[in-house]
């Protein structure tokens, strides 16, 4: 039994709406919003969404990338205005107008983002805006800390942390406050599996005591792992909801599909191509170190998808940026199809033909306040296709649309600034720009983060377009799902050195997730 | 041993050694400088401009930038100078003038936190009306004849050859760093200026403490005239022009970044002392004075580059260092480490 | 009122209609108050006394949208002017030998503190200010190796050199307007037309980002000083020519005139967005203004500031209440908020 | 040929001596407009100008447009001068920044009809009809020797046998008439009393910013602490220099502050004793007279060298050759010359009260 709520005004009548509305207000539960409408521009969001979380429960939001999971949280936590709708807590309209109204009553966001201070150190980072004093502050977070697990240097600055920490940073300031209602805005896209398993912990922990949780996730495991209850939004609606248990796997899966979408993931599993392992490797390192990774030895074939595993501060991508030139190698020899581009800069990778994709990309990759042919075509400035001294505009246009097609990203259109974007559509656009540069070989650090499973389907459809016109792929993802579904081969990093190795068949989760932690080696090149 | 690390890298600690070198260098040209009166005579002559990047400073935090606290001065100073002249109480010109700065501060305020506009255009526009109005309210003449008494307050010396206006000033920069950095309230500015948005997100009043950093910011240029009037004695409509330039770069010199979010008062005051002694050791060092203006650049652009060059190579070789150790096979465990899981 | 909020929120387009409103605005305002104003020969002289501003103002644009700021352009002007005193004068080179001396000593000194600014990652704010005091220093010591004191200035510059400025084409266009219009095409295909000029613009978004998208960014950050500095030196040569004299302070005193264009012109003081043509626009805004005001309605020079103060003001906060992107209104939509969240409430 | 000593104070009688009583008669100045254009604005010598010649322009029956900018730039008062033109003034009187930089532009103005005459800042001659003079580069820094030799004198020293040091102290290395006293009094002193020691030959500068002159004056007096003498040919200057003598202890008995400047700007020094002499001209007589012979001009009359112009409750003055106050210029043959203005008056404790600017 699903119970589907068409909250949409156009479908159901004013009546019907008003008798739900009664009664979920009838319930006084912790945390409910009623009839939420929002827009930006022309572009409707939410158009009347409803949806309660009680003490101790879990409630897993999802949703394809720009359904407004974000949005609706963000109105909660006072951050954007409604433009109708009522939040109601403990059966009492509240007025939240913005975060500090939102704090008052005991609600806290984890965003999406990682919205750190820079300049400031972990500590104060995780304490700023408590009122109580530095000492009872400092004890609470030992304690946090304890229950996670994670043991952070608190002194150090939080520019200097990787994407991954800053969202443990941002966590343990959630964890921190105490609230009634915690919201998780994707916890988990930038955590590999160790921290996630601590993560869960915590939440089951908080639901013990009593606290609404509100979880958003595009992975459907981590839904039936933690929810109590379930919401599906899509098309600014409320699509599903109801407790976890009513619901299958095929459920979720068919409730984020618009209803007349075929299955987007069919062509994914395409079976494994023989990769011609006596051809000349594209890509193959020898010996090479640089800061954060030492004698890596690795080589890449035509066509093959090199899985590269590890957990958080590996050295994984620390050996991609010096790869593509950003950072000064130690030793060793980085060779492209046989020419040697160690210490090159960037611009001539890109030439050579290497292209990444960055794992931060607010940071690293986002060009926010510029349209998305812009964003599409930046990599193509160091050479020459768009002109040797002038634009071709005509030819970015063609460029930038071909790949908002082949990726479905939802833009209005090519002169959209980015920094609207939804973040899986944001990233769909900085994949198009990599491959926009036509690459022999694309480094993809983290390429599905927060990325919904349809347009992951798009990216691995993508992928494996890429790879059958021969084009090799080295895929770092903390995903082990996703290294076991997509990669030929898999490497793993630990410390800064990669221990082990798996061709297609030994490739699995257990297998990797040993290998990262250390534990045991196929090659015996483990530290313990 | 700790702690001496940590005040060695404390980021004000490099803005005084340039200080004390360049105090150093004058005196090897010429061993007169080295005369404790000389000193202090420099650090009193900085009173008027410690005060106004003391204030840019706190604007410089919020990320934002004000432009108009020269023009702000010199019309305070003009303002304040006439009531004086025209024998008004000391009291009443210091209410007037503190008035005038919360004004000028929240009008500031009110254009860049409440209607959004670029504050370097903003304030450039502020700048624009003030100095106009100047002109307006003075006719464009000279305030002159200050009354004595005020005016010989500023030569009133307190600790040695060190002015009372300079004790002052010392003080007040010490108690705005403690509340700065040891209460809560006070780590907002910088905190807002580090993250806006991530301080709105864990309940910062951001709008309240960027409107707090104009009017701050103000009050104290307002001050700085009414210290300007006491010090100089007759007021220009000129007076002040080209401060806000003068102020940025003293912060600037004291390690804040004009992005926002770093950065402490002492370090700005010790800038303004090197900012406004230059020309005073000029005359030490004896060039001709044709060469002055090449020499106030040089000095400017060798601090800053050094100090840029060397806050870089510090946070490169600490990234290196952190990422060597994860590497090397008995290092100390990596700073974030997970807890192993069961599972493994 | 929606309409006209929707179009000034699209972006730089809508921003230049504005400027042209405005301008129009002018043209109609003081001409109805005095016809003169409308006179070519008027309205060239009021372009033709502002045009260094002008000409500074289309390459600090460049400085700009990398998220810099130059405020030494305008002692590079003065010595420009004074280095081509200096050479003719008394080191006997020709008068055109003069200004490609002043033309490569003034493009080093950009790319002097294009370097600093770039390589060695200090805030432009302050390196162009040091700049500024350095190099009118370097004038004030280049004036020094000639026979003419300091304080007076070098003249007598042969009449094909005082041509540049003073020729008027068809006896009505100024010949040094042509080369402004010159270097406004040259600019304006820079920045918005060739690869070079997306470099900037991407550069001055997201600095990390456009590395990582294969841009030499601290070529293109230092490249912009070269070219403010190179604008610095057209704009040295043609006043030097349009007052007949080189001495070493000539020009000084534009910063603030030429910050005022650009950021009227709508570019971001932050970087990653900017008009050439909105900075054109915004200068011939200003400078009729300026003209203007005391022609039609007899304000007092000295107190012009304040009317160009507060159409600054005024137009920037028009354009910031218009717009809502960003953070800063996102911010101020939680202060807004009160007054809608009441209005659902109905 | 001095006119007369100018006393400050208002004109009484405006117009009973209005009509003109040159030689040539011509139309009357009244209803006629007059640009008046400082170097800088916001400096009390021109401000003081500026009101002398509103008041005087009131009387006599004309408009004076002020019409400066607020930085001393060539470029500006070119800006302002086509500006005059443009409003359709009928004369223009102008302090120059920089006579060669302005020179096409006053041409032009000739050339527009309008009739340009200066003041206190000569333009090329032939650029211009009259120039109203405080007296030649040579007469000033005689002026300025002369009173520091009395400031000298009075603290019981000998200026032609002492050794004396001193310095000169003012606000930039380009400006002109600032720099050209400078050199005119530094001859004199050479030749005069070769026993002076210049201890600074370069000079030191303060930027007419009041804070940076206190500050360098500060830096002087330490530096130098036996220093004799301190010529502060600057407005912002001398007040900024005896600021900070005053600071440090000095009096007019230790030390001799001596150079350009308004009274009421200094008086307060000199009653505190700081300051024994200095001196200035009446800025505001000669801004009327400079405003006075543009718009006689302007009103159609003519003169040449030798006549006299005589201006309503100021004086006659006689219209002198170029050559009078710059070597070797020549003199055109009607409407070009020289007026030098009424006498440079040297202030001391005595007379500053008699002087309301
Ligand atoms: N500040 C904004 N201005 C304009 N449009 C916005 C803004 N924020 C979000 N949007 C739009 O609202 C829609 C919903 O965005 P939202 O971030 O809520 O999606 P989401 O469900 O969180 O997606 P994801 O899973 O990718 O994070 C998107 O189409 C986005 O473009
Ligand atoms: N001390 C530091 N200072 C500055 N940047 C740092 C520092 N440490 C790490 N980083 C940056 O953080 C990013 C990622 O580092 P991280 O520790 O996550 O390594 P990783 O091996 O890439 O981890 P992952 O396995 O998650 O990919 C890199 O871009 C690195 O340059
Ligand atoms: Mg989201
Ligand atoms: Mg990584």
């Amino acid at each position: 039994m699903t119970n589907e709520t068409q909250s949409s005004p156009a479908a159901g009548s004013a009546d019907a709406l008003r008798e739900v509305v009664e009664d979920i207000k009838g319930r006084s539960k912790l945390l409910s919003v009623h009839d939420i409408y929002k827009s930006f521009g022309t572009n409707a969001v939410l158009k009347g969404i409803s949806l309660e979380v009680d003490h101790g429960e879990v409630l897993a939001l999802i949703g394809g990338n720009g359904a407004g999971k974000s949005t609706l949280m963000k109105i909660i936590m006072g951050i954007y205005s409604a433009d109708s709708g009522d939040v109601v807590i403990d059966g009492d309209k509240v007025d939240i107008s913005n975060p500090k109204a939102a704090l008052a009553h005991s609600i806290y966001m984890v965003p999406q983002e990682p919205m750190l201070f820079p300049n400031m150190t972990v500590r104060e980072n995780i304490t700023i805006g408590f009122e109580e004093k530095a000492n009872v502050l400092n004890e609470r977070l030992e304690k946090v800390m304890g229950q996670t697990g994670w043991h952070m240097d608190l002194e150090r600055k939080a520019m200097t942390l990787s994407i991954a920490e800053q969202g443990m940073v941002e966590i343990l300031r959630g964890l921190m406050r105490n609230p009634e209602v915690l919201i998780l805005d994707e916890p988990t896209s930038a955590l590999t599996f160790d921290e996630v398993q601590s993560l869960f912990n915590c939440v089951r922990e908080l639901q013990k005591q009593n606290i609404g949780i509100i979880y958003i996730t595009h992975r459907l495991a981590e839904v039936f792992e933690l929810a109590t209850s379930v919401a599906i939004l899509r098309d600014g609606i409320v699509a599903m909801q109801g407790n976890i248990k009513d619901f299958t796997r095929e459920d979720l899966v068919r409730g984020l599909l618009p209803p007349d979408a075929s299955n987007i993931r069919s062509d994914t599993a395409a079976a494994a191509r023989a990769i011609d392992y006596d051809a000349d490797p594209v890509l193959e390192l020898q010996g090479f170190s640089g800061y954060g990774f030492k004698d890596v030895n690795l080589k890449v074939y035509p066509g093959e998808i090199v899985g590269m595993a590890g957990v958080v501060g590996a050295g994984r991508t620390e050996m991609a940026t010096t790869i593509f030139g950003m950072e000064k190698p130690l030793g060793g020899k980085v060779l492209l199809d046989g020419k040697d581009i160690t210490g090159k800069s960037t611009a001539d990778v890109i030439n050579a033909g290497i292209n990444y994709v960055p794992e931060d990309r607010f940071a690293d990759a986002l060009f926010r306040i510029r349209d998305v042919s812009e964003n599409t075509t930046s990599s193509l400035l160091c050479g020459k296709r768009l002109g040797n001294f002038l634009l071709n505009f005509k030819k970015e246009e063609e460029i930038s649309q071909q790949y908002v097609n082949d990726f479905r990203t939802k833009v209005t259109g090519l002169d959209q600034e980015v920094g609207g974007l939804s973040g899986g559509n944001q990233q769909k656009i900085i994949i198009g720009r990599i491959f926009a540069s036509e690459p022999r070989l694309v480094i993809l650090d983290e390429p599905t983060r927060g990325i919904d499973a349809a347009a992951r389907g798009d990216v691995y459809a993508v992928l494996n377009k890429l790879r059958e016109s021969g084009v090799s792929i080295l895929l770092i993802s903390s995903d082990m799902e996703e290294v076991v579904e997509l990669a030929d081969r898999a490497v793993v990093m630990f410390q800064g050195r990669i221990n082990s190795e798996f061709q297609k068949a030994d490739i699995s989760q257990d297998n990797l997730m040993s290998a990262a932690f250390g534990v045991t080696s196929d090659k015996g090149a483990v530290s313990a | 041993m700790e702690k001496v690390k940590k005040l060695l890298k404390a980021r004000e600690l490099t803005s005084l050694v340039f200080l004390i070198a360049l105090f150093v260098i004058v005196g090897a040209m010429n061993p007169m400088f080295l005369d404790p009166s000389n000193v202090s005579a420099c650090f009193n002559s900085s009173v008027v401009y410690t005060l106004v990047a003391v204030g840019m400073a706190f604007v410089l935090f919020i990320g934002e930038i004000d432009v108009s606290v020269g023009a702000n001065l010199g019309l305070t100073a003009a303002v304040v100078g006439t009531m004086l002249r025209d024998g008004q109480s000391l009291v009443l010109a210091i209410i007037v003038a503190i008035v005038i700065g919360i004004v000028i501060g929240l009008i500031n305020g009110w254009g860049v936190c409440v209607m959004g506009a670029p504050s370097l255009i903003f304030t450039l526009g502020v700048n624009g009306i003030l100095r106009g109005l100047i002109y307006l309210y003075t006719n464009g003449a000279w305030v002159e004849n200050l009354p004595k008494s005020f005016k010989d307050f500023a030569s009133v010396n307190l600790i040695g050859s060190v002015s009372v206006y300079y004790c002052c000033i010392i003080a007040l920069v010490i108690v705005i760093h403690l509340v700065l950095t040891r209460t809560r309230q006070g780590r907002y500015f910088v905190a807002v200026g580090d993250n806006a948005q991530g301080a709105t997100l864990v309940g910062l009043p951001t709008f309240k403490t960027k409107m707090l950093a104009y009017v701050i910011c103000a009050v104290m240029a307002s001050i700085g005239g009414v210290i300007f009037c006491s010090r100089i004695g007759f007021v220009t409509p000129m007076s002040g022009n080209g401060y806000e330039m003068k102020a940025i770069a003293a912060c600037v010199l004291g390690g804040i970044s004009l992005a926002g979010g770093v950065g402490s008062v002492i370090g700005s005051a010790i800038g303004a002392v090197i900012m406004s002694s230059i020309s005073y050791l000029l005359v030490f060092m004896g060039f001709s004075s044709n060469y002055d203006n090449a020499i106030t650049g040089i000095i400017l652009l060798v601090i800053v580059v050094i100090d840029a060059v060397i806050q870089h190579r510090s946070l490169v070789k600490n990234k290196h260092d952190r990422l060597l150790a994860r590497v090397s096979q008995d290092a100390p465990a990596p700073s974030v480490q997970a807890e192993k899981g069961g599972e493994a | 009122m929606d309409k006209v909020k929707k179009l000034l929120s699209r972006g730089q387009a809508s921003w230049n209609l504005i400027l042209i409103a405005l301008l129009v605005l002018e043209f109609v305002i003081f001409g109805a108050a005095n016809p003169k104003f409308l006179r070519p020969q008027l309205l060239f002289t009021a372009v033709n006394d502002n045009l260094a501003v002008f000409m500074l103002a289309l390459f600090v644009t460049l400085v700009m949208c990398t998220g810099g700021i130059d405020i030494q352009v305008a002692s590079l002007v003065g010595l420009t002017s004074i280095i081509i005193g200096v050479a003719w004068q008394d080191f006997g080179f020709s008068i055109w030998g003069a200004c490609a001396l002043a033309t490569v000593v003034v493009c080093l000194c950009g790319a002097l503190s294009g370097f600093f600014i770039a390589y060695c990652r200090v805030q432009a704010m302050v390196i162009t200010l040091g700049g500024s005091f350095l190099y009118s220093g370097l004038a004030l010591l280049v004036s020094t190796l000639s026979s003419t004191a300091s304080y007076e200035s070098i003249s007598g510059f042969p009449d094909d050199f005082k041509f540049i400025a003073n020729y008027q084409v068809g006896g009505v266009i100024p010949f040094q307007i042509l080369i402004y219009a010159a270097m406004l095409v040259v600019a304006f295909i820079l920045l918005h037309k060739t690869k070079y000029g997306r470099k900037i613009i991407l550069t001055g978004v997201n600095q990390s980002a456009a590395e990582y998208s294969g841009i030499h960014t601290r070529r293109v950050i230092m490249s912009t000083y070269v070219l403010s500095a190179l604008a610095a030196a057209i704009a040295g040569i043609v006043l030097t020519a349009y007052l007949g004299t080189a001495k070493s302070d000539l020009g000084g005193d534009l910063t603030m005139d030429i910050i005022t264009a650009v950021v009227l012109g709508g570019t971001l003081s932050t970087g990653g967005k900017g008009s050439v043509i909105g900075t054109a626009l915004a200068s011939l805004a200003i400078a009729l203004l300026r003209f203007g005001l005391p022609l039609c309605f007899k304000i007092g020079t000295q107190y012009l500031d304040i009317p160009v103060g507060i159409l600054l003001v005024a137009v920037i906060v028009g354009r910031s209440a218009a717009t809502n992107t960003g953070i800063v209104p996102w911010l101020r939509s939680l202060f807004a908020r009160k007054g809608s969240s009441k209005a659902s409430a109905q | 040929g001095l006119g007369l000593v100018g006393c400050g104070g208002g004109s009484g009688s405006a117009a009973t001596t209005a009509a003109a009583s040159g030689e040539a008669a011509g139309g009357d100045v009244a209803g006629k407009t007059v640009a008046f254009i400082p170097k800088i604005t916001g400096n009390a010598f021109f401000e003081s100008a500026n009101d002398g010649a509103q008041k005087y322009a009131k009387d006599w029956g004309f408009t004076v447009d002020y019409l400066g900018s607020s930085s001393a730039s060539a470029s500006d008062q070119v800006g302002i001068i086509n500006q005059a033109v443009a409003n359709g003034v009928d004369a223009l009187c102008i302090s120059t920044v920089d006579a060669a930089g302005v020179s096409d532009a006053l041409k032009k103005a000739t050339d527009a009809g309008i009739v340009v005459t200066t003041w206190d800042s000569d333009a090329q001659p032939e650029d211009r009809t009259l120039m109203v003079s405080q007296g030649t580069p040579e007469i000033l820094g005689q002026m300025l020797v002369d009173m520091s030799v009395d400031g000298l004198k009075q603290r019981g020293k000998d200026p032609s046998a002492d050794k004396i040091t001193y310095a000169w102290h003012y606000s930039q290395a380009t400006v002109t008439d600032q720099n050209s006293w400078q050199v005119a009094a530094e001859a004199i002193i050479k030749k005069d009393y070769p026993n002076w020691e210049n201890v600074h030959p370069d000079n030191y500068y303060s930027n007419q910013d009041a804070e940076q002159a206190k500050t360098v004056g500060a830096a002087v007096l330490s530096a130098f602490p036996d220093i004799d003498l301190i010529i502060c040919n600057d407005s912002t200057a001398l007040p900024g220099q005896l600021a900070a003598a005053e600071d440090a202890g000095y009096d007019a008995q230790k030390i001799t502050i001596t150079g350009f400047a308004s009274p009421q700007s200094i008086k307060s020094y000199c009653e505190n004793g700081t300051i024994y002499n200095w001196g200035l001209w009446d800025c505001a007589v000669q801004g009327a007279m400079g405003c006075y012979v543009a718009a006689y001009l302007a009103a159609g009359n003519t003169v040449k060298v030798g006549d006299t112009i005589s201006i309503p409750s100021i004086g006659d003055v006689k219209v002198e050759a170029n050559d009078s106050i710059s070597e070797g210029a020549t003199t055109g043959d009607e409407n070009n010359g020289v007026v030098l203005l009424p006498e440079r008056l040297v202030f001391t404790k005595d007379n500053m009260n008699d002087y309301n600017f």
